[in-house]
């Protein structure tokens, strides 16, 4: 069996391919260059170049998704971008049902948050320059998912980077966006390292980065044992990095300085699922090692509840929604670890829909609160702002995992693969943070919608244009249907059909073998279970605060006040980072610069120094007086004579 | 027709021209000299093509007596390394030139004859097959330099230019004696001096076990102290700080790139057996060099200073991947001596331009300076991503074949080098953020009318410079083709003889 | 006398002191003019060894006085040389004694 | 007789010329430029049969006066020498009053002793030659004989180097005797034995001694500075190259041809002299602020550099020999250079040659000052100038004698780093500092400007094409 077939095998993509990149690119160059004359049009170029990626996007991710373009996918080679020696590195573009399923959120999402921004940046004076820098990010994106050589994607995962640095920091004149786009950028690089070290190994070992020639080898067996698990996880350095898992999830939260539309496409329903996207898209590498496996699993759980955890007590709207997105996103990787491949991917797109939405919503909140982000100065804003409310609310039911929305379909298959795959610890807490998601989620809606107002003047609190408008009721379908879409029948939806036959080969590196799904058996329990997890956690949510409760919530708080403190601080890992990484570093380097100065450059001056002392000392025996020199001629005649004497024996 | 010898002593030639202009007229002093180094240009692009056409190992060669006692003759020939770094030494220096127009108004005469002179010796250093032509003209790149620092630097510029010539001269003048020692050895085996100074002549003949390891050392030491690579890098903060923009440019961007080729071009290649002998040294350094300039470039307040650090840390990728004696490690050492010409010369320009409006480069005084001056922040972002490796500029593909050609040779050196990726972006964006983001600063407020945005001027200096690290950074491909004889060349004669 | 006469030795031995005392006194004394005497003193010591080796040396025999002779020109030449500026020292310090003459050192 | 007359030609010519010089002085008195003039035209016939003698090789007084390339290489570096001296003299000492006849007669006798030294086959002549060429030093140093610098610098220098002429006397008389005869190759081959009397190595121990004064070795050095400083700016140009070269062939005589047997006894003694004088001459220079007093140490230091060239000629290089006079024409270029470029700035009496007066020459003279730095390049060692190619010639001796030789080209290298502080400081003042006020008065004039010109070409062609010299070189040692 071939799972995945030789390039050459592939069918060759349709020419218009690399219009999916070029457009972006050249709505960047183009707005980068004149951009800033187009004043309040410069959103025209940028907007269309992506509406029309979208289509195409989506002429190719439909085909994959139905397996229109045939089980390798198809393919299409560029030009050779790094060659040395025997070493060539490629690029060329590749689109197979895992590359659809990320194209149509990418593309999606993308060109809603371009129409979304229209509005939302309307009043900011350099308008243009945050559309130039979406569609660079667009490009970098699409490049991550279409390429066909690692190195390539590890130059689109430092461009996403970079597009992600300079949206964070947008507003550039001030001082906390500057920071936390620095920290992004510079937390990414510490996964990044791994990465690309991994990526060297997979040279000495494969002789290439061809996503194909580099699998198809694993899949013969050619790399196992440690060096699997070292290289695998060296990969998933850079998957934790770029997925913000612990322990470098740090940045995440502090991204939220950028502009919302950016937190919603970037940091919720797109960059951020590279990671995830990495690891499906080296399944058998990672099932070629069981230990990395293991790790996978560990850190996806463990970010999930640990995220879950923060979640519960932050009061700013978007940094709830960060470490919700940290959560799920460590849903996905739990399931990458167990083996359920499909089931992250699922739960991959329909949180990037319902995620992207509930971003987009909080920023609707925000424009219409004019730009406060304190839950605590919200509430009661439902009958203000229906639109936004109704739309978030059917986020909020998505992401809490309650059927039939979209967010009940994928996490549900997480869990109960998990479970049938003999991860009982990983199911048990992804029960608990199923429980706590939904809690934390009608939390969220509580304090902004519900109970009475508490914005200082909501006089002038109103419904935001359609342009914001219109994206959210988009993004409202998905969130509702596309999990039925997409993943019903049960076990054999579009997507598990779609996506199967690229993740056979690492499935059968694992041994795991799918007995049919049984409505009236394990699965039919297991759904109940996480189905009741969840309305229990939103019940107890919209009790707490569908009204005023602050009383209550008051005792709770007091009774846990460390645990209230840990979780509100973050459990004080920032701080960790900063007395280790920051100050510790900054020490560190202090030191060497003072050796540099007083050691190093001490040394060189110093052998000067001596030389002109010997000078000065030496200048002295010029006494001037000729006896004293008389005497030092006898003195060096008597010791030539000796030594003549001495040498001559 | 001699082109090589054009190329060389055109700018020469232009000097003495310029010497003999009023110095009443500074203008058509400075055109003049922007014209002479237009023409070096032009004529070196002439070579870069031809190279390929001429085939065999070194192009154009040239080969007059010149003093036949000693077999010392004048041969010059150009292969793809140095060619490329012919023309990166050509562009350059017009762009110094032209960057030089406002910053030096006193003694302008004499400044750009300084310059052109300069030109001629880098030129010669990358073009001369003759050891002791190579060593005449290594020596002479020092004069004019002394005096561009001495004259036109900072405050301290005495102190930095005499600390940066007798470092050169010491390693420099043991190197003589290797050469010498070296051509007296083919002399003592072959019974007569013809070819005792002649490279490809010398190349894989010297079997003297004591002649390779004691001529390696020294040749080693001289370029090491030019790259320069730890701990003989102390010179090199002092001369960057004290130079005028020019200067720095032309010295991170040329000067240094003397030491890293010749590691490729004469030390390794006539002493294999030595080199292999201290490799295992030379890439320690090295990767000291890069973790450690990275670290120190971190607490830096000076920005010219930090660059110059950052210097020491990307020249230790040069020496790191010659060491490893492999065809990515070279291919890249290359590659980053093009880039980091490129790269840093660029931030250097920059430095000054902001310099100029300034008079200042302590960067807590900084802060804020995109909200006055968007454009010229937008460029130093560009060329500081470029130095932290971003994939797509130039500085990605040198840096990655380094540490895959280390990987190869020993995994973990390439981990450890690896984690600069973190530091770069660290020392960088960091500065970055302090000088550029955030409320703009009282000092800043300060100059008022005077903090203007980037002249035309000074986008043309930089726009070629950028234009090349897109090219380079999306089709590497160009350059390391061009390069790719030589470095199989070089990999033949890297071989060590004891080896096996 | 006759006994002694006819060997080489004590001649030299003889030239040896002289030129021994002759370079004493020019270390010891601090009158420029004595020094000067010193100097011939020790020119003479060699004129001595000269004959004597001359003398006594067959291969040398009849080159002893020409070189003597040429030595005392060169000291003659010498002596009127050095007083000249003994005395233009004199003029300028007042002193013959050299051991003022340290205006220059280090 | 005629034959001998012909052979002494160049000799006979100097002297008459000197005698020329005086008569011209009485028929003209206090007239500066005549004796110049007749001075100039003596050396200008001097130099031409020099050349016409250089191919062959023909003897004279009974074979020890023998004339051929080599005297023809020695004498004509001598001529431009000591034309140089007198073309940059004038200017200084007729701004101070001091006469010029009286310097073209001492320096033209001085050249004769140099031929003669150049000439020579035996001790006896040797050391009239030498002797013929020392004197008329101390009358030079002692030139200005009513400024007590110049006097007290005199009496050093002649006080203790008719001391040292004692001593090598005393060494030469007995190696005359031990050797049996007085003729150099005779006592190479009767000392060809290498065996070693204590005798003999008393009379090696005097001359070593008595000859390290000669070419200011440490710790014979001592007079130079004093001498050097003490003597009108000119006059010390002289001092500093014309004895050191006479001394360099003293040695050359001595040492590499008549003790040549012997080289694995003073050898050693060498290396380590060597070593001492070009480190002491550097270390003390570096903290001179005088000029003229730095340029002595230096030429101390340059006494090391030269030595190197012995030592490897001692150790059978004839390359050694070669690299020796090599770098004895480029000194005298680069250094005469020097001292005229300080003569120019003593215009005016009583003006210093402090560093500090040079302090920004380079704004209000820049040719000047352009001219300065060539031959503090040269001094230096940077190619393409004299110096660069002379330091090289002798170290690659040093290099192919091995062993001690080897070492010390590396201390000497080594040394050169150290040197370049102090030539480079000075460069500093002319470029890179302010004017001085009261700025100094730079004098002009033909001659002065062609005394430098002269230096100057000769700086930079024994640079770009050493060529010629070293073929002039290698023929005068093929013999």
């Amino acid at each position: 069996m071939t799972p995945i077939v030789p390039l050459v095998g592939a069918a060759t993509l349709p020419g218009y391919a690399p219009l999916l990149l070029l457009l972006p690119l050249f709505g960047f160059a183009f707005t980068a260059a004149v951009g800033r004359r187009l004043g309040k049009l410069a959103h025209l170029v940028p907007l269309g170049a992506i509406v029309v990626t979208w289509a195409l996007a989506m002429s190719l991710a439909i085909p994959a998704l139905t397996g229109g373009l045939g089980e390798g996918g198809a393919s299409m080679p560029l030009f050779t971008w790094i060659a040395s020696g025997d070493l060539h590195f490629g690029l060329g573009l590749h689109v197979d049902a895992l590359t659809g399923a990320l194209l149509l959120v990418v593309t999606t999402v993308g060109a809603l948050v371009h129409l979304y921004s229209v509005g939302y940046m309307s009043h900011d004076d350099s308008y243009w320059r945050f559309f130039a820098y979406l569609n660079l990010f667009m490009f970098s994106m699409l490049l991550l998912v279409l390429a066909d050589n690692l190195l390539v994607v590890f130059a689109a995962w430092e461009l996403v980077g970079l597009s992600s640095y300079l949206l964070i920091g947008f507003w550039y004149t001030k001082t906390a966006p500057g920071f936390a786009a620095k920290k992004a950028f510079i937390t990414n690089r510490v996964g990044d390292v791994g990465f690309i070290l991994g990526l060297m190994g997979l040279v000495v070992v494969f002789g290439s980065l061809d996503i194909h020639t580099v699998l198809a080898g694993v899949e013969a067996g050619a790399l196992a044992g440690p060096a699997a698990t070292v290289i695998a996880l060296l990969i998933f350095c850079g998957a934790v990095g770029k997925s913000a898992q612990f322990p470098l999830h740090v940045w995440l939260p502090d991204a939220m300085e950028g502009p919302t539309p950016v937190s919603a496409l970037i940091h919720a329903a797109t960059m951020v699922n590279a990671g995830v996207y990495l690891v499906a898209r080296m399944s058998p590498l990672f099932a070629a090692s069981h230990d990395a496996m293991l790790i996978v699993a560990a850190i996806g759980i463990f970010t999930a509840i640990f995220a879950a955890s923060i979640a519960f007590t932050q009061t700013d709207i978007k940094r709830v929604l960060a470490f919700s997105t940290l959560s799920q996103l460590g849903y996905m990787f739990a399931a990458l670890g167990v083996g359920a491949w499909v089931p992250a991917i699922f739960h991959l797109i329909t949180h990037g829909f319902f995620k992207g939405l509930l971003f987009l919503g909080s920023g609707s909140v925000i424009h219409a609160v004019d730009g406060e982000q304190e839950m605590t100065k919200m509430g009661g804003l439902w009958r203000k702002i229906p639109i936004t409310y109704a739309t978030m609310l059917i986020g909020t039911v998505a992401i809490a995992g309650l059927p039939p929305l979209a967010g009940f379909w994928s996490k549900d298959e997480i869990l109960g693969e998990a479970f049938k795959f003999g991860f009982t610890w990983v199911w048990l807490v992804g029960m608990v943070v199923a429980g706590m998601t939904a809690f934390y989620m009608f939390r969220l809606m509580g304090l902004t919608f519900w109970g009475k107002s508490r914005v200082h003047d909501d006089s002038h609190v109103h419904e935001s244009p359609w342009t914001m408008t219109l994206p959210l009721i988009i993004l409202a379908v998905p969130s509702i249907a596309i999990g039925a879409a997409l993943g019903f029948p049960f076990a054999n939806g579009i997507l598990v059909n779609g996506l199967e036959p690229i993740f056979h080969p690492a499935s059968v590196l694992l041994a795991h073998e799918h007995e049919a799904w049984t409505l009236f058996g394990i699965d039919g329990l297991l759904m109940l279970a996480s189905v009741t997890v969840a309305s229990v956690g939103t019940v107890i949510g919209v009790r707490l605060f569908r009204a005023d409760s602050s009383a209550f919530l008051g005792r709770v708080t007091k009774r846990l006040q460390p645990l209230y403190d840990g979780s509100r601080n973050r459990w004080y890992f920032d701080d960790l980072n900063d007395l280790v990484f920051v100050r510790f570093g900054r020490k560190v380097a202090n030191a060497l610069w003072w050796f540099d100065r007083r050691v190093v450059d001490g040394t060189v001056n110093g052998v000067a120094t001596l030389t002109s002392s010997g000078g000065r000392g030496l200048r002295q025996i010029q006494t001037g007086r000729v006896q004293n020199y008389a005497l030092s001629i006898a003195f060096g005649l008597v010791a030539i004579a000796a030594a003549y004497l001495v040498i001559a024996g | 027709m001699p082109i090589l010898s054009l190329i060389i002593f055109a700018p020469l030639l232009g000097a003495l021209g310029i010497a003999f202009l009023p110095s009443s007229r500074p203008s058509l002093v400075r055109f003049a000299a922007l014209g002479v180094s237009l023409i070096t240009f032009v004529l070196s692009l002439g070579i870069l093509l031809g190279i390929r056409a001429q085939g065999g190992e070194f192009a154009f060669s040239e080969q007059l007596s010149w003093i036949p006692s000693f077999g010392i003759t004048y041969h010059l020939g150009v292969d793809g390394l140095s060619g490329a770094l012919v023309v990166l030494t050509t562009l350059l220096s017009w762009i110094c030139i032209l960057a030089s127009f406002g910053p030096i108004q006193t003694r302008v005469k004499e400044y750009f004859i300084s310059f052109l002179i300069l030109e001629t010796g880098m030129l010669g250093v990358f073009l001369s097959l003759d050891l002791f032509l190579f060593y005449i003209f290594w020596e002479i790149v020092l004069v004019p330099m002394y005096l561009i620092i001495g004259i036109w630097g900072g405050a301290d510029r005495i102190y930095a230019t005499i600390k940066f010539v007798l470092y050169t001269l010491v390693g420099s003048l043991l190197m003589l004696v290797a050469i010498l020692a070296t051509a007296f050895s083919h002399q003592a085996v072959t019974g007569s001096w013809t070819g005792a100074f002649d490279l490809i002549a010398l190349r894989g003949t010297i079997a003297d076990p004591t002649l390779q390891i004691l001529g390696f050392a020294a040749f080693a030491l001289a370029f090491a102290i030019k790259v320069p690579m730890f701990p003989f890098h102390t010179w090199l903060p002092d001369a960057h700080v004290q130079a005028p923009t020019a200067g720095s440019v032309i010295l991170a961007g040329v000067l240094l790139k003397l030491g890293g080729y010749g590691f490729i071009r004469f030390a390794i290649p006539l002493f294999p057996d030595g080199a292999h002998l201290f490799a295992p040294l030379m890439i320690a350094l090295s990767v000291i060099a890069i973790i450690y300039g990275a670290l120190v470039a971190i607490v830096q307040t000076d920005l010219k200073k930090l660059i110059a650090y950052s210097s020491v840390s990307h020249m230790g990728f040069v020496t790191l991947g010659i060491f490893t004696f492999n065809q990515q490690g070279v291919d890249g050492a290359i590659l980053q001596m093009l880039n980091h010409g490129l790269i840093t010369s660029g931030l250097f320009l920059l430095v000054g331009i902001g310099y100029e409006r300034t008079h200042d480069r302590e960067i807590a005084k900084m802060g804020g300076w995109a909200v006055r001056t968007p454009v010229y922040a937008a460029l130093f972002g560009f060329f500081l991503f470029a130095s932290v490796g971003l994939p797509g500029l130039s500085g990605f593909a040198g840096e990655f074949l380094v540490l895959l050609g280390s990987f190869i040779a020993n995994p973990m050196v390439a981990g450890a080098s690896t984690f600069v990726m973190i530091l770069a972006a660290v020392y960088l964006l960091y500065m970055y953020q302090r000088v550029f983001t955030g409320p703009i600063s009282p000092f800043l407020k300060g100059l008022g009318s005077h903090l203007t945005d980037v002249t035309p001027t000074e986008i043309l200096t930089l726009a070629p410079l950028a234009a090349l690290i897109v090219v380079f950074g999306v089709m590497p491909t160009i350059l390391t083709g061009s390069f790719a004889q030589s470095v199989q060349t070089f990999l033949r004669s890297a071989i060590s003889t004891v080896g096996q | 006398m006759s006994q002694i006469a006819g060997h080489l030795e004590p001649y030299l031995v003889l030239s040896g002191m002289l030129f021994a005392i002759g370079s004493f006194g020019f270390l010891a004394r601090r009158n420029a003019i004595s020094m000067l005497m010193s100097i011939e003193l020790m020119l003479n010591a060699v004129n001595l060894a000269a004959l004597a080796l001359g003398a006594f040396i067959p291969s040398l025999a009849g080159q002893g006085a020409a070189f003597a002779l040429l030595i005392i020109a060169v000291a003659a030449a010498e002596a009127t040389v050095g007083l000249a500026i003994v005395i233009a020292i004199f003029r300028n310090r007042k002193t013959p004694l050299v051991d003022e003459y340290d205006t220059m050192r280090q | 007789m005629s034959g001998d007359l012909l052979t002494l030609a160049p000799l006979i010519t100097v002297i008459v010329g000197a005698i020329a010089v005086l008569i011209s002085d009485m028929i003209t008195p206090n007239h500066n430029h005549a004796p110049v003039a007749v001075a100039l035209a003596a050396l200008g016939t001097t130099a031409a049969l020099l050349i016409n003698q250089g191919g062959s090789s023909a003897s004279a007084l009974g074979g020890s006066y023998v004339a051929g390339p080599f005297v023809a290489f020695l004498g004509l570096l001598g001529v431009s020498i000591v034309s140089i001296t007198l073309l940059i003299a004038p200017a200084y000492l007729g701004a101070r009053k001091y006469p010029t006849a009286e310097l073209a007669a001492t320096l033209l006798f001085a050249l004769g002793g140099a031929i003669l030294l150049g000439a020579t086959t035996d001790l006896v002549t040797l050391f009239v030659g030498l002797e013929l060429m020392v004197i008329p030093g101390y009358i030079l140093a002692g030139y200005a004989k009513r400024d007590p610098l110049s006097t007290e610098g005199a009496v050093k220098y002649f006080l203790l180097g008719s001391f040292s002429s004692a001593i090598l006397l005393f060494g030469i008389v007995v190696l005359w005797g031990v050797a049996g005869t007085a003729s150099l190759s005779g006592i190479a081959t009767a000392l060809a034995s290498g065996h070693t009397s204590a005798a003999l190595a008393v009379a090696l121990a005097l001359i070593t001694t008595g000859s390290a004064f000669k070419i200011a070795a440490v710790p014979f050095h001592y007079w130079t500075p004093d001498a050097y400083q003490g003597s009108p700016t000119p006059i010390t140009g002289y001092l500093s190259v014309g004895p050191k070269v006479g001394a360099f062939v003293l040695l050359i005589k001595l040492f590499v041809i008549a003790l040549a047997p012997l080289a694995a006894l003073w050898i050693p003694v060498m290396v380590v002299l060597a070593a001492a004088t070009m480190t002491l001459g550097n270390l003390v220079a570096l903290t001179q602020s005088n000029v003229k007093r730095m340029l002595a140490y230096s030429s101390i230091a340059h006494t090391g550099y030269l030595m190197v060239g012995i030592v490897a000629a001692g150790a059978g290089q004839a390359a050694g020999i070669a690299g020796v006079l090599f770098y004895t024409a480029a000194y005298a270029f680069m250094n005469l250079g020097a001292f005229a470029f300080l003569t120019a700035l003593q215009g005016r009496p009583g003006a210093t040659t402090q560093l500090s007066d040079l302090a920004g020459l380079g704004r209000k003279h820049p040719r000047m000052a352009l001219l300065a730095t060539i031959f503090l390049l040269s001094l230096t060692g940077i190619p393409p100038t004299a110096g660069f190619f002379a330091k090289t010639y002798v170290i690659l001796a040093a290099v192919q004698a091995g062993g001690p030789a080897t070492i010390l080209a590396v201390i000497a290298v080594l040394n050169a780093a150290v040197a370049a502080f102090y030539y480079l400081r000075v460069i500093v003042y002319l470029f890179m500092r302010d004017p001085a006020e009261p700025a100094v008065q730079v004098a002009e004039g033909p001659m002065l400007r062609a005394g430098l010109l002269l230096a100057a070409i000769g700086t930079v062609a024994l640079g770009l094409a050493p060529t010629p010299i070293i073929e002039a070189v290698v023929q005068a040692l093929a013999k």
